[in-house]
This record gives structure tokens, C-alpha cells and sequence, in this order.
């Protein structure tokens, strides 16, 4: 119970203070800090799980396990880089001439605490209800991220995105009752939703109602993660919200959607594997990263690029969930939300920099700004799954995973989306990163905006080179 | 050749004085027996004796735009025929059997090629320009030609050394006169256009817009004139002499009769080859540029019907 | 058959339901959201009479509380805010859509015949029905209304339809999850309800299907 | 194994090659003014040389070693493998590694900015570390790895002369080609994988049924790579961008690399598909005589040179066709003759295309174009650029008795003793026919190159910039000329001691071919370098005692203009006009049209104005390509459509969606 307080309690009272303190100034500089001392406590709290593994029960209905505390660091760790990243975005923002008001500030860091918070309790969730709560609250936490901007747009964005991800996410609810009926209605009836129960006790289960659950969990879940026809919200949410905002709505908001899936599919896996509700979201994921892909050649907006490459690799992880295996479910996300939190935070500053969104204005982002070129390349290389990024590492895993799976067909189709969509962001990238100069960016330091996105890049390269997946090659291997 | 018997150095030495001798008699046998057919009593026999001598004891001239390319073209044409004649089997007399390989001839013609074209481009002058493109064309379309017809040959014979393909001792050639026949005129038609011979041009005109093989050298003077000529003059004894090899193989006759007897009816071949290039170009007239692919097209089917024959030979 | 008062009292709720999809008149659809949900809390309660499961008091207590009280009454109070009296326009006339509605009452009583496992004579046909109906309506008021309102409302309608699923077939799901349910409904709509002061201020209107800006 | 000397020392050998590449990355991107390009170009010649000695070592025996025990890259480790075939690629390698050394620093001394600097540097040892990784690359997940990391860096190279939209196309084209062909190698992989459930390549055998997808995936794969008909259109665009030095790695290895894999996988892996074999033959005649013909045509130096690549690739293609053919057959003789052709040709063309591209490079920097109309007589002012250039061009065509010359007579063996071999009559007749087009081919090439070598250095200069063209930067060669020098001698050496080289080649068509009572020089009896000597001697004693004996007097005059005053250099044969009797003659395929229009009172007698356009329209990219594109366009607008941005249709999508799920996922 302690150890709950410990985790929360930061975020709260952070988000609290963020609000009444007066000098906006103090506030930037005193919320990553603490942030990172954040990330800090949680590797401290977790360390026994992360170290030996085992399972940390805290009260019923909240524990975290192995893959819970990866998932929580990875959040915090780009929500203190975000947060960290904004300082800067935000005095460029400033010297640039259009400075937010210190009202909207405040909200900002508020919120971000929030959400925080959500998403910390969305993996410390061992309970189906206590799981849709935690996830509708990082909805209602990210709203007012997405509407910091305070134009139309983004007024227009943040509707859709609540609106939509709301009725999705009630979807979610519905299947949660089923899956709880399904615990009524089991051969030892004891209505449960707690996770472990369910999952120690999956055979008992009565099957048909599960399953119903799980589809309703996972157009739910998905609607808030993205899967192809329902990710109508990504877009304009990630495009509209400022660069820190997008970057931890890309970088950490979608995980804790397909955490969710995970969870659910997990409990249907230990009641039937190899069902074809598996196959069933493996299909998914493969639409997903087919349709991503494609869309990805015709795009305008320099966000909305990074938006729909997130699709995509929302697709892929939606197959990796597919083949059940969590480990390369979590590789892929640590690597994407590595990758694509530097691009978002890059675009920020190339966007306040040439002052422009639209892909057909911007050029010589080499000639005005090389380390910023370099970083954006490499990371749209990390991102689109060239080695010798982490990325690459997971998706061959992948690929190979399910061609050991007989899935060979959705393995050759991934394997043709993946690179229509390399070309596409090479493309893209290209334009803006070549040609002659803009001569727009000499108030803007380079280096100090380039620090994080570095790091970040670092990170996902040393993935690449360090990781080792031959053990997760048997389907079914990592899931008990 | 390392045991000094003496017949063998006398046939090198006879072999020798006939391919540095005969090329200008042969040009001579053909503008003698075109003067014939025009009722002119023409130049003597030995007319490009005198002219190469001519040439040698003149004084030379060379634009001044020129580099070593067009310095050095003539020599380095004539040392490489002078190779090629010891490798190809023009004649059938062989004091020496270096291996003559059909692809290393049709390469080491190429290469005078080669050179031939740079020069001309060399002094920048248009004449040069055009003949060296229009000859290159021509090459273009005669080198399959060529090259099926000896390799069709080669292929039955199970070689690629025609010094083995050519002797009169290859059993698996022994009665193939319709192979060698048509091997025989593809490659005359060939030669024919290789040696810029009507009807693809016309070497006694001087309208340099028709002319091929004048156009090229129309720089070279003196002793670098004679040396190109004496090329030419080589040049069409080794292409003539394969021919005339050719139809030599396509007589049962020769292949079991003396060794002097073939020396003297190759000889004698490859100069009634001559006279009749010399009565085609009296009775031919030079075709048009644009029609001259059409002309090519024979030698080429020739060479089609030869692979045939060649495929059809040796069927498992 | 014979009709049970939960049942009954479920079939109420989904006819005011429908019934909010009869006109676009927004007092009238959030003074019959509010009757539709009072229904509700009945049900929830006559199902704790019923079961014995005292949890579920609290719960009905806190839906007449949250829901059927303070929402509608909030609700109202930014329309007086914004003074919009009535939706800008439906894509479906409003009657049609209630009629629409009211098939759509029965398809849902045939697909709550077709739910695989619910098989146990503890559960009710009719109570799924009624909250399958709840849920298409709501589903309805979303699709075809123009005025953001309206999908808050629709938003409500479908939460409460899934509510009312979970009351009927599963007799309540642990207190402290419908509380928290509770609480993240009442934040949702203040969050909608204060965007809707800013899409009032920004675009003279809050008609949302006009909002159609971003796009690729 | 790593305890046996050779191993551990050619190991080490490699290990600090690619550690002193990777240091030299460090310094050029870390250190900025500091440092002199010539440390930089010293770091790389050293990995060079390291490399060449690692080769020499290893030269006929197979080293298996790791180095890099903590680097993994998922699901393998980046093993390496030293192997026969893979030696002769790095020796390669080595050499046009250090060609490239000593060419750069003169090329980056002429670079204005440092940041081009620091690009050309950092990105040309990348492209060296991945191209040597991919050649020691002992399993395909460590293969792609540096694949792809090769193949990034030459289109960052590619485009490094960004500002101009022509090299931002030329890079997209190429990155688009490069990734299409590694997601093709990809798929070949995971199917191999699949198959026998090892990664490392030398395990994969293409002798199955099962294997056949994957060899196509292959086939198709290093025919996209190496600028194959019809997938070679990115290779003119690409080949004249990188830098000029670099331009000699990118044009010798690139493709090179694409061959390489072919041959360690389906060569080596033993494939007996007869369908492989025949897609492979038909594809590299068809580019041969594409790749040649449009050289021809080409009227900038290196689009014809890359152009000229086409071909090559088509040849050797063809050859690698025969040999699984003969495999197939089991024709032992003519399988190893094949192989050894395919090999011998890949190499020397490497050499050879480097040399050339290093001669255009030079032009360009001297005269600051590559249009063929505006150079010409550069033969006074560039005297060594001219000879390496021709050296180059002689090789190229196959001329006795150059390095070329020799791998092309054993791909002409190859053909002609598969005609009277046990094989199938049409596959006979296809090889006779073969030896025809290869001559065909032989011929315009040499129209090709006489083009090149005439119409660039031989003349009169055609504009002011070739009139005053300066050689070299210094007054003495500098080191562009210095690189070409090393690579000509380099191809006069191998054409004059062919035996030699193919004795060094045997273990490597050995490990091809499985034939192990081999002996390489047996392979090609030509004695080429007494025939050179010979050759030689004639010349030089023609030369004294007829051209330049005492009594000759020469004078020097102007070129023969007719009479009238002095002749314009427009008088002058250009390239295009060089090579359009031949373009007439295929104008179906080049799509070649002129149009004339004579204008003036008396158009016939008096002319005013006489304007004369040649127009060539490419056929494949619009008859082929553009549909294509055009598919891929229609897909994504029909996709970006479904964003309406109305919030009611977003919905109807969940809802539709939800009905979808669950009839799917209940119903099936």
C-alpha cells in the first residue's frame, strides 16, 4: 500500500502545486526535475520486479508484474523527457514572439502531471474495471493537452478525440460486463475481473462470452490505440497538440491502449490458445500497417506524417499482441515511442523554426540546422525500421515469429507494407531535409533543443545492437 | 619451332614473304580487272607497290589538333594484322600452329577497329566524324555474322581454335561442304562490308559524304598513309583468305590431296575471290546508306542457316 | 410472458430512450435522460431488493445522484449559458429517428435471443433487450444529431445502456468499479461541457458537423 | 577455431580495418577545422590495405570468427564468415578502397563548406565499414543488418550534392529501388529460415522444391540491386551523383555487392531450378542490349557509363544463368567455366567501371560539366585522365589483351561449348544464339566507347571550359590522376597475367561450383601477355623505322577544312550525331524522333535557318513505371478520402467496425 502511495504520489501532489504556483518560470524548470526523480522512485519501488521478475501485489485488483514496470519506467522516462524537452520548446516559443500565457502553462503542467498519474495506474491495474478506468482517465487527462493551443483546430481535435475515444473506450466497458459475465456464468462461477483470477482460472471460463468481451475490449482498446478504421482521432490529436504534448501522446498514450488489448488477449490465451480471435487481431494489425502504409504516401502535414507512422506501428504491435508474444509486443513499443518521441520533439522545433507545417514549404533543414537533419533522418530510419535500429531487431523477430507460425502470408504483406511506408517517410523526410537553405533558424541553439531527441536516438541504436530475441522465437512461448 | 629443320624454316620464310607481298598484288588484281571490265587498259599489276613506296619517301603533314592516338594508330593497326596473320588461318599453309581462337581474331579485328575509329575522330574534322559513326554501324551489324559462321563451324569441330577447325584433318568436318559453303559466302558477304567494298562503299570515290572508309583516313598522308593502306591491304588478304579457306573446305577434292597442291589452290583462292570482288563492284552499284542493313541481312541468315547445320550436326 | 418489475422498469428506461430521440428539442431531451435514468436507478434498486446485495443501494443511489440529477442539471445550465434552445438539424427528422428507435427495439430483443452464453435462466432476456435498445439509441442520437449536446447526451444514453447490461445480466460489478464509473461519466461530461463553451465561443455555433477542418 | 594463426590474424586484420574506418568516422565527426583531410584519407587507406592483407591471408582457406561477441542484432549475432568467394570481393574492396583514399583529399579541398566536408567524410567510411561487413557477413540477419546500413549511406552519398533537384531524384529513386530490393532479400530470408530454421547462410541449399519462392524472391532482389532490365531505371539517375571519388567505390562495388549475394546463395547453395536459370539468362540478354543501346545514346558521360554498368550486370547475369543451367544438367565442365566467368567478369568490371568513373570525375572537375557537346580535345590539356580513360574504355570493350577481354572470352566459351554439349537442343540453340548477341553486344559497345573516348578527350575542344581545362590542382598529378594510375596499372596487369589471377580465383569458383579438380589457369590458354609483348615490340620498331625514321620531315598544319577559312568546331562530329545511325536503326526501342524544319524564302536552295531535334522518350518508365506509380496513388487517395474530418462518419466507422468484429469474431 505504501509502495502505491510512493509511486503516486509525486504526479499528484506535482500536479497540484504545478496549478498554484505563481511563477510559471520556477514551474518549468522545477516539474522535470522532479519528474526525473520520479522515474527514479518508480525503478527504486519496482527494482524486486524488475530484477527476480515476481509479481507485486499491492492491494486486490492492483499489482504489476514484469511487463506492468517495464511499461511504467518506458512512460515516465518520456514523459520527464517531454517535459523536459518543453522547457525548451517553450522559450523558443517565446523568442519566436508568440509566448503562451502563463494560464495555460499551468493547465499544461497540470495535466501532464495528470496524466502521469493515469497512465502510471493504467499498468498497476490487475483489474478489468479498475483497467477502464484508469484508461478513460488518461483520455480525460490528455484533453486539455491536445487543446493547449486554444485555436479552432485544436478545439476541433480535442472534440473529436474525446468524443470518439469515448464511445470507443465505452465499448471497452461493455466488454468488460461480458467478460465478468463470463466469470458469473463459468463452471465454478465466482464473478471476478480481477486479471490473475481470471487468467489462473481461464478454462473455467464460459468461453462464448469471453470471447464476445474480448472482441468489445478489443474495439474499445483500439479505438484508443488507433487500429485502422478506427483511428479516424490519431491524427488531428497528434498533429494539433504542441510537440512535448504529441510526443507523449504518441510516445506513452498509446501503449497503455494496447497494454489493455494485452491484458484481455492474454486472458483469452490461457482459456483457448491458437483461437482464431487471435488470428482475428494479427489480421488486424496487418490491415492496420497495410492501410498506414499507404496512406503515408500522400501526406501534407509535417505532424500528421509522424501521426500515421505511428499507426503503423501501432499495426505492428497489434501483431505482435496477435502472435502472443508480449516481449516483442514491449521491444516494439520501447523502440517506437523512442524514436518517434525525437521525431515529434525534432518537428516541434523544425515547425517553430520555419514556422510552417505544410511538408511542400519546408527545405534545407540540412543547410540551416545539420545536427537537427542528422537527428531527424536517423530517427525516421529508427522509426520506419531500418537496422541497425531496434526497430528492425522487432520486426524480424516478427516477421519470423509468425512465419514459424504459418503465417507466412501476413509475414510477406508486413513485410511489403514496411517498406512501402521506409519510402514514403524517406520521401517526405527528403524533401524537408534537402535542398537549399531557409535561413529561418539562427535565434533557435541547436544544440541544447537536440539533447534529448539525441539521446533518444542513442537509446533506440543501442537497442538495435544489444538486444537479443532468439529466445522469443516459440509463439507461445512468453505468454505464461 | 625449337628443332632447326630446314624445310620448317623455309616454310616460315615462304609464309613470311607471302603475307608481306601479296596484300598490294591483290589490290592490283582488282583494279586491274575492274579496268578490264570498264574496256580501260588500267594501272599495272603492281601499281600499289609504287604507290606505297611513293607514299613512304613523302613528306608528312599532320594537323595540329591531333594526339598519339592518330600518331601511333597506323603502326599499332599494322603490328596487330601482322599478328592476326600469324594466327588466322588464311592460308593453309601454317609453317606453325600458334592457337588461332575465333573469339581472340574477331577481338584483335575489333581492336583495329577501335583505333581506326579514334583516328579518325582525332583531327576533328567532319569527314572523320561520320566515317568513323557510319563505320561503326556497319561493324555493328557484320560482327554476328562473322562470329556465327566460325562459331557454327567451331562448334561442330567441338573448338574454339580454328588453327584445329581450318586443317584438313578434322574428321568431324570432313563432309560438311554445305556448312562450309554457307560459312564460305556469309563470310564473303561479311568481308565484303568489312573491308568497305562496294556495295557498302565505294573506296575509288572521292565525294567524301559517301565514303566510309576514305572519310577515316582522309588525314593520314605519307609514310602514315602507306602504313594504313598496306593495314588494308592486309586486311583483305586475312578476310578473303578465311573465305576463300572456307570454300577450299567445301570441295571434297582438298581434303585428301598434296600439301602443295592446297598451299597453291588457297593462293590461288583467295586472288579469284579478289577478281570476283572486283567484278561485283563492275557489275554492283553502292547501295544507299539506309539500305545497306538489307544487304547485311544475307551474310547474317547466311550465318542463321549455318548454327543450324552446326545445331543439327551434332544432335543427342 | 410474464413481465418482471425490473423488467418492466427497464423496458421504461429504454422507452424514454427512445423517446429522446423523438425531438430535438434540448431541454425536453435532457428532461427525458434524466426520467430515462431515474428508471434506471430503479432498476438497479428493485434488483438489490431483489438480490439482496446491498452494494447495489449505493450504486442506485449515486446514479440518481450523478446522473439523473446533476448532470442534466448542468447540462441545462450551459444551455442557458450558450442559449442554444434547440439542435440545429438532424440528418435523420427527428420522429423518423425515433421510429427507428423503436424497431430498433426489435432487433434488439431478437439479437438477445442470439447472445452466445447468457443461457442461464438467471439472466432476463428482457433486461438485455432493454439495454440493447438503450445502446442503439444512444448509438442513434449520435449519428444523426448536429449539435454537440446532443452526442453528450448520446454519450450518456450508451454508457447507461452498458450500465443497465451490467445491472440486469450481471447484477452490479464491484461497488468500488461502479463508483469509479460514476466519477468518470460526471468528468467527461464537465470536460465536454466546458469544450462546449469554447466551440460556442470560437465558432458562433455548436453544430459539429461543421467542424470538419482537419482533414488529409 | 579462433586459436589457428590465420584466423586469429586475418580476423585481427578485418576486426582493425572496419576499427580504424569507425575511428575515422569518430574524428571527421567529432573533430571539426582541426583536422587535415589528409590524416582523414590516411585512416582510410590503412583500413584499406588492412583489408587487401586480411584477403591475402585468407585467400584459399574458410575462417569462421566473432569478434563481436556482445553485439546481437535479435535474432542472431553478427558472426563472420571469411570464405574463398568473399575474398577476391574484398580485395576488391581494398583497392578501390585506397583508389578512393588517395583521390579524396584533393576532392574535399575542393568542397567550399566544412559541413560538405564532414558529410563526405563520415558518410564514405560508413559506406566502406557496411560493405566490408556485408562481405564477412557469415548469416542473414547480420547480412541484412549491413546491408542496409551500406545501402543508406550511398544514398545519403547520392545526395550530397542536394541542393540540385536532380540528385534529390536521383536519391529518392535509389533508396526506393535499394529498399524494395532488401524487403525482397528480407522475405527470401525469413522463407530460407523457415525452410531450415538456421540463419546462417551457408546452410541454406536451393537444391529443394520448397526453396524456389525464395530463390526468386532473390533473383528478383539482386536484379533491382544491381540495375537489372527492367528494374535498372534508378541506376542512371543514381550512378553520376555520389562525389567523384566515392563515385568509383559506388559504381565498382554496389552492384558488385548484389552479385555477390547471388552467388554465395544460389551459386554456392547449389540451386537446381531450371526456371531461375532461364528467368536469369533472358533477363541479363535483355539488359545487355538495353544497357548498351541507351549507352550509346547517352549524351552525358557518366548516365553512359552507368548506362554501360547495365550491361555488364546483363553479362554477368547471364553467365550465373548458365551455371545453374549447367548444374542443373550436371554439366560439371561448363558449370565451372561459368561460374569462373561470372566471377573473373564482376571483379574486373568493378575495377574497370571504378577507373572509368574516376577518369568522368576528373573531366567534370576540370571542365564543370559532363554534357559530351561541350567537352572534346581534352587528350592535350589532360593527357593522364585521357590515357587512364582509355586504358579504361579498352578494357571495357574486351579488347585483347586487357583484363576484360579475358573474362568476357570465358563467358564466349562458356556459351559456345554449352552449344555442343549434352544438353536440351533449344538450350543449344539458345547458346549459339547467345554468342551472336553477346558479339552484337561486343560491337556497340566498342561503337559506345569510341563514342566516349573520341567525342570527350580526342578533337577540338567544343566549348571554352574544355579549351582551358586544367588536369590537376597541383602541377603534377594530384591524387584523382595518382588513383586512376594505380587502377589502370592495375587492369593492364591482370589483362597481361591472366593465369595468375584465375589460380587465385580457383578456390573461390571452387567453393561455387563444388569441382574440385580445378585448375584456374587451364581455364584460359591465351597467352595474352606474350602476345602483348609481341604486339608492343612491332609497334615501337614500326614506329622508329617507318613513321619517325630521320629522313621523314613532319610538319603541322591546321585539320583539312576544304579550303574554306578555318573550320568551326560545329563542323565537328557530336556525340549524338556519332550514334545516330544506329539510334535510326533502333528507334522503335529508344523511341527516338527528329524532327527538321528548314525555314528561309528558297528553302531548298537557300536555307536560312536549318534547326534539326532528336527527342528519345524512355520507354519503360512511361509505358511501365508511371502505371505502377499510378496504382500506388489511386490506393492512398482511396484510403486519405476515408478521413472526412466530419465527426458523425468517424463514429458510423466505430460503429460499422463493432458490427464487423463481432460477426467475424463469433461467427467464424
Amino acid at each position: 500500500m505504501n509502495d502505491l502511495l510512493y509511486l503516486t504520489a509525486l504526479p499528484a501532489s506535482l500536479a497540484l502545486l504545478s496549478l498554484f504556483i505563481r511563477d510559471v518560470k520556477l514551474t518549468r524548470k522545477l516539474v522535470p526535475v522532479l519528474i526525473w526523480w520520479q522515474l527514479g522512485i518508480v525503478a527504486l519501488v519496482l527494482h524486486p520486479c524488475l530484477i527476480n521478475g515476481q509479481r507485486m501485489e499491492f492491494t486486490s485488483g492492483l499489482a504489476v508484474d514484469k511487463m506492468g514496470t517495464y511499461f511504467i519506467l518506458l512512460a515516465t522516462f518520456v514523459v520527464s523527457c517531454c517535459i523536459t524537452h518543453a522547457d525548451y520548446f517553450f522559450a523558443a516559443a517565446e523568442a519566436h514572439g508568440d509566448a503562451y500565457e502563463d494560464q495555460q502553462l499551468r493547465l499544461f503542467y497540470a495535466s501532464v502531471n495528470l496524466f502521469l498519474l493515469a497512465m502510471t495506474s493504467v499498468f498497476l491495474c490487475d483489474n478489468l474495471g479498475y483497467l477502464w478506468i484508469a484508461i478513460e482517465a488518461t483520455t480525460l487527462s490528455s484533453a486539455p493537452l491536445v487543446y493547449f493551443e486554444k485555436n479552432k483546430f485544436a478545439l476541433e481535435a480535442t472534440w473529436k478525440y474525446l468524443i470518439v475515444c469515448s464511445v470507443g473506450i465505452a465499448f471497452a466497458l461493455l466488454g468488460t460486463v461480458f467478460i465478468f459475465a463470463a466469470s458469473q456464468r463459468g463452471t465454478l462461477a465466482v464473478p471476478t475481473l480481477n486479471i490473475s483470477e481470471l487468467i489462473s482460472q481461464a478454462q473455467t471460463l464460459n468461453f462464448p462470452l469471453l470471447r464476445l468481451g474480448f472482441i468489445f475490449c478489443l474495439i474499445g482498446y483500439g479505438t484508443k490505440a488507433g487500429i485502422f478504421p478506427l483511428h479516424t482521432w490519431l491524427p488531428d490529436a497528434h498533429a494539433e497538440s504542441p510537440a512535448p504534448a504529441s510526443a507523449m501522446l504518441s510516445g506513452s498514450l498509446l501503449n497503455c491502449a494496447l497494454f489493455g488489448i494485452w491484458k484481455v488477449s492474454s486472458i483469452i490465451n490461457a482459456a483457448q490458445p491458437h483461437s482464431h480471435v487471435h488470428q482475428l487481431v494479427a489480421i488486424l494489425g496487418t490491415v492496420t500497417v497495410v492501410a498506414a502504409s499507404l496512406l503515408l504516401l500522400r501526406q501534407h502535414n509535417f505532424k500528421r506524417l509522424w501521426a500515421y507512422s505511428s499507426i503503423e506501428n501501432v499495426g505492428l504491435m497489434v501483431f505482435a499482441i496477435g502472435l502472443g508474444s508480449g516481449p516483442l509486443f514491449f521491444l516494439q513499443a520501447l523502440n517506437h515511442s523512442l524514436a518517434k518521441v525525437a521525431l515529434f520533439l525534432l518537428t516541434g522545433n523544425i515547425i517553430q523554426a520555419s514556422g510552417t507545417k505544410k511538408l511542400n514549404k519546408m527545405h534545407g533543414v540540412i543547410e540551416d540546422c545539420p545536427i537537427w537533419a542528422l537527428l531527424v533522418t536517423l530517427a525516421a530510419f529508427a522509426v520506419t525500421g531500418a537496422p541497425p535500429f531496434g526497430a528492425f531487431v522487432a520486426e524480424m523477430s516478427m516477421l519470423s515469429l509468425s512465419m514459424t507460425d504459418e503465417r507466412w502470408a501476413l509475414a510477406l504483406i508486413m513485410t511489403v507494407a514496411i517498406a512501402i511506408s521506409f519510402v514514403a517517410i524517406c520521401a517526405h523526410v527528403g524533401k524537408v531535409i534537402l535542398g537549399p537553405a531557409k535561413q529561418g533558424f539562427k535565434k533557435f541553439q541547436p544544440i541544447r533543443a537536440s539533447i534529448i531527441p539525441a539521446l533518444l536516438v542513442l537509446g533506440t541504436l543501442v537497442l538495435g545492437l544489444v538486444v537479443n530475441t532468439e529466445a522469443w522465437s516459440g509463439p507461445w512461448s512468453m505468454i505464461k | 619451332m625449337t628443332s632447326i629443320n630446314t624445310d620448317a624454316i623455309l616454310e616460315t620464310l615462304v609464309f613470311i614473304a607471302i603475307f608481306l607481298l601479296l596484300p598490294p598484288l591483290l589490290v592490283g588484281i582488282i583494279r586491274k580487272t575492274k579496268a578490264r571490265f570498264q574496256n580501260r587498259i588500267g594501272a599495272p599489276l603492281l601499281q600499289p607497290y609504287f604507290d606505297l613506296l611513293k607514299l613512304l619517301s613523302k613528306g608528312e603533314t599532320i594537323s595540329k589538333h591531333t594526339s598519339w592516338i592518330f600518331r601511333s594508330t597506323a603502326a599499332i593497326n599494322v603490328s596487330l594484322l601482322i599478328i592476326l596473320a600469324f594466327l588466322a588461318p588464311w592460308t593453309s599453309l601454317r609453317p606453325f600452329n600458334l592457337g588461332a581462337d575465333l573469339f581472340l581474331v574477331i577481338y584483335l579485328l575489333a581492336l583495329t577497329r577501335f583505333f581506326t575509329v579514334l583516328s579518325a575522330l582525332d583531327a576533328g574534322s567532319a569527314f572523320g566524324g561520320f566515317g568513323a559513326s557510319r563505320e561503326v554501324t556497319l561493324a555493328l551489324l557484320v560482327e554476328p555474322a562473322v562470329i556465327l559462321c566460325l562459331a557454327a563451324i567451331g562448334s561442330v569441330s567441338q573448338t574454339s581454335d580454328l588453327g584445329v577447325a581450318f586443317s584438313f584433318n578434322n574428321i568431324a568436318l570432313a563432309n560438311q561442304p554445305g556448312l562450309w559453303f554457307i560459312a564460305g559466302c556469309g563470310l564473303f558477304l561479311a568481308s565484303l562490308v568489312e573491308l568497305s567494298r562496294m556495295p557498302a562503299d565505294d573506296p575509288t570515290t572521292h565525294l567524301e559524304l559517301t565514303m566510309v572508309h576514305e572519310a577515316m583516313i582522309l588525314e593520314n598522308s605519307a609514310a602514315n598513309l602507306a602504313l594504313v593502306e598496306y593495314a588494308h591491304f592486309l586486311k583483305i588478304l586475312i578476310l578473303l583468305g578465311i573465305s576463300s579457306q572456307c570454300l577450299l573446305h567445301a570441295i571434297p577434292f582438298f581434303w585428301h590431296t598434296t600439301e602443295l597442291i592446297l598451299v597453291f589452290s588457297s593462293l590461288v583462292s583467295i586472288m579469284i575471290l579478289a577478281a570476283s570482288i572486283a567484278i561485283i563492284e563492275s557489275v554492283a552499284v553502292k547501295l544507299r546508306w539506309t539500305k545497306l542493313p538489307e544487304f547485311i541481312a544475307y551474310s547474317v541468315a547466311m550465318s542463321i542457316f549455318c548454327v543450324f547445320i552446326a545445331l543439327s550436326k551434332n544432335l543427342n | 410472458m410474464i413481465l418482471d418489475t425490473f423488467e418492466a422498469l427497464a423496458m421504461v428506461a429504454a422507452i424514454f430512450a427512445i423517446l429522446i430521440l423523438g425531438t430535438t428539442h434540448l431541454r425536453t431531451n435532457l428532461s427525458f435522460y434524466s426520467l430515462h435514468t431515474m428508471a434506471i436507478a430503479a432498476v438497479t434498486a428493485w434488483i438489490a431488493s431483489i438480490t439482496h446485495e446491498d452494494h447495489l443501494y449505493l450504486v442506485a443511489a449515486g446514479v440518481f445522484i450523478i446522473k439523473s440529477c446533476s448532470i442534466p442539471w448542468f447540462l441545462n445550465s450551459v444551455i442557458k449559458k450558450i442559449n442554444v434552445g434547440t439542435d440545429g438539424g438532424a440528418f435523420i427528422a427527428a420522429p423518423l429517428s425515433m421510429h427507428l428507435g423503436a424497431l430498433m427495439l426489435g432487433l434488439s430483443f431478437m439479437i438477445s435471443q442470439q447472445i452466445p452464453g447468457l443461457i442461464g435462466e438467471a439472466d432476463s432476456r428482457l433486461g438485455s433487450t432493454a439495454a440493447m435498445s438503450i445502446l442503439f439509441s444512444g448509438v442513434l442520437l449520435m449519428l444523426t444529431r448536429r449539435a454537440a449536446i446532443s452526442q453528450i447526451v448520446g454519450f450518456l444514453v450508451i454508457e447507461n445502456g452498458i450500465y443497465l447490461f451490467a445491472v440486469t445480466q450481471t447484477h452490479g460489478m464491484p461497488l468500488m468499479i461502479e463508483m469509479g464509473l460514476l466519477l468518470e461519466v460526471l468528468v467527461a461530461v464537465m470536460v465536454a461541457g466546458l469544450l462546449l463553451f469554447n466551440i460556442k465561443k470560437s465558432f458562433e455555433h455548436i453544430d459539429v458537423s461543421q467542424l470538419t477542418e482537419l482533414k488529409d | 577455431m579462433i586459436n589457428d594463426p590465420t584466423t586469429f590474424s586475418a580476423a585481427n586484420l578485418f576486426t582493425s580495418a572496419s576499427a580504424i574506418w569507425l575511428g575515422g568516422l569518430a574524428i571527421s565527426a567529432v573533430g571539426r577545422e582541426k583536422v587535415k583531410s589528409n590524416f582523414l584519407a590516411f585512416l582510410m587507406l590503412a583500413g584499406a590495405l588492412l583489408t587487401l592483407s586480411g584477403a591475402a591471408i585468407s585467400w584459399n582457406q574458410s575462417i569462421e570468427y566473432n569478434q563481436l561477441q556482445y553485439i546481437c542484432f535479435g535474432l542472431a549475432r553478427a558472426d563472420s564468415l571469411v570464405d574463398p568467394l568473399s575474398v577476391p570481393f574484398l580485395a576488391l574492396l581494398g583497392l578501390l578502397g585506397s583508389a578512393t583514399a588517395i583521390a579524396s583529399p584533393c576532392h574535399t579541398a575542393a568542397l567550399n563548406s566544412q559541413g560538405k566536408r564532414g558529410h563526405y567524410w563520415k558518410l564514405s567510411f560508413i559506406f566502406l565499414i557496411g560493405m566490408q561487413q556485408v562481405l564477412l557477413a557469415a548469416n542473414g540477419i547480420a547480412f541484412l543488418v549491413f546491408w542496409e546500413i551500406m545501402s543508406l549511406s550511398s544514398a545519403a552519398l547520392v545526395a550530397s550534392d542536394h541542393i540540385r533537384h536532380r540528385a534529390q531524384r536521383a536519391a529518392f529513386a535509389y533508396l526506393t529501388a535499394t529498399r524494395i530490393s532488401t524487403a525482397l532479400i528480407t522475405a527470401a530470408f525469413l522463407w530460407m529460415h523457415h525452410n531450415t530454421g538456421s540463419w546462417s547462410l551457408s546452410a541454406w541449399h536451393f537444391g529443394t522444391e520448397q526453396s524456389l519462392v525464395a530463390a526468386f524472391f532473390l533473383l528478383f532482389a539482386v536484379c533491382t540491386k544491381a540495375g537489372v532490365w527492367p528494374m535498372h531505371v534508378w541506376l542512371p539517375l543514381a550512378y553520376p551523383e555520389p562525389p567523384g571519388p566515392t563515385s568509383a567505390l559506388f559504381s565498382g562495388l554496389v552492384g558488385n555487392m548484389a552479385i555477390f549475394l547471388l552467388m554465395r546463395l544460389l551459386l554456392a547453395g547449389q540451386c537446381s531450378h531450371l526456371s531461375i536459370a532461364y528467368a536469369a539468362i533472358a533477363l541479363g540478354t535483355i539488359s545487355s542490349l538495353w544497357g548498351v543501346l541507351f549507352a550509346l545514346m547517352e549524351r552525358d558521360l557518366k548516365k553512359l557509363l552507368a548506362y554501360s554498368t547495365v550491361e555488364n550486370m546483363g553479362i554477368i547475369l547471364t553467365a550465373i544463368g548458365v551455371a545453374i543451367l549447367a548444374h542443373c544438367h550436371n554439366l560439371t565442365a561448363i558449370a565451372t567455366l561459368a561460374a569462373a566467368a561470372a566471377l573473373f567478369h564482376t571483379l574486373n568490371h568493378g575495377l574497370v567501371k571504378a577507373l572509368l568513373f574516376l577518369g568522368a570525375a576528373s573531366v567534370e572537375r576540370a571542365v564543370h560539366t559532363r554534357e559530351l557537346t561541350a567537352l572534346g580535345g581534352l587528350a592535350k590539356n589532360m593527357p593522364w585522365t585521357m590515357l587512364c580513360f582509355f586504358i579504361g574504355s579498352l578494357s571495357i570493350c574486351a579488347m585483347p589483351p586487357m583484363n576484360c577481354f579475358a573474362s568476357k572470352w570465358l563467358v564466349y566459351q562458356t556459351f559456345f561449348q554449352l552449344s555442343y554439349a549434352n544438353a536440351p537442343i533449344l538450350e543449344r540453340a539458345m547458346s549459339l544464339a547467345m554468342v551472336g548477341i553477346l558479339a552484337f553486344v561486343g560491337a556497340l559497345s566498342l561503337a559506345c566507347f569510341t563514342k566516349a573516348v573520341g567525342i570527350a578527350f580526342l578533337g577540338r575542344p567544343r566549348s571554352n571550359a574544355a579549351a582551358k581545362a586544367k588536369e590537376s590542382t597541383t602541377n603534377g598529378p594530384d591524387g584523382l590522376i595518382i588513383a586512376q594510375l594505380l587502377l589502370a596499372v592495375a587492369c593492364v596487369m591482370i589483362g597481361t597475367s591472366v593465369p595468375i589471377a584465375l589460380d587465385g580465383l580457383a578456390p573461390a569458383v571452387r567453393q561455387l561450383t563444388h569441382d574440385q579438380f580445378l585448375v584456374g589457369s587451364s581455364l584460359f590458354p591465351i597467352p595474352q601477355g606474350q602476345l602483348a609483348l609481341v604486339g608492343g615490340i612491332l609497334v615501337s620498331s614500326i614506329y622508329l623505322f617507318v613513321l619517325g625514321r630521320r629522313s621523314a620531315e613532319v610538319k603541322s598544319y591546321i585539320t583539312w577544312d576544304c579550303g574554306f577559312g578555318p573550320l568551326s568546331t560545329r563542323a565537328e562530329e557530336t556525340g549524338s550525331s556519332f550514334s545516330h545511325p544506329i539510334g535510326r536503326i533502333f528507334s522503335q526501342i529508344l523511341q527516338l524522333k527528329v524532327t527538321t524544319e528548314i525555314s528561309g524564302k528558297d528553302r531548298r536552295h537557300f536555307p536560312e535557318s536549318v534547326r534539326v531535334e532528336t527527342f528519345m522518350t524512355p520507354i519503360l518508365e512511361t509505358k511501365l513505371y508511371r502505371p505502377v506509380m499510378g496504382i500506388f496513388d489511386w490506393l492512398s487517395s482511396s484510403l486519405v478520402r476515408l478521413q472526412t474530418g466530419s465527426i458523425h462518419i468517424h463514429l458510423l466507422y466505430v460503429f460499422l467496425t463493432m458490427v464487423l468484429l463481432v460477426f467475424l469474431g463469433t461467427n467464424i
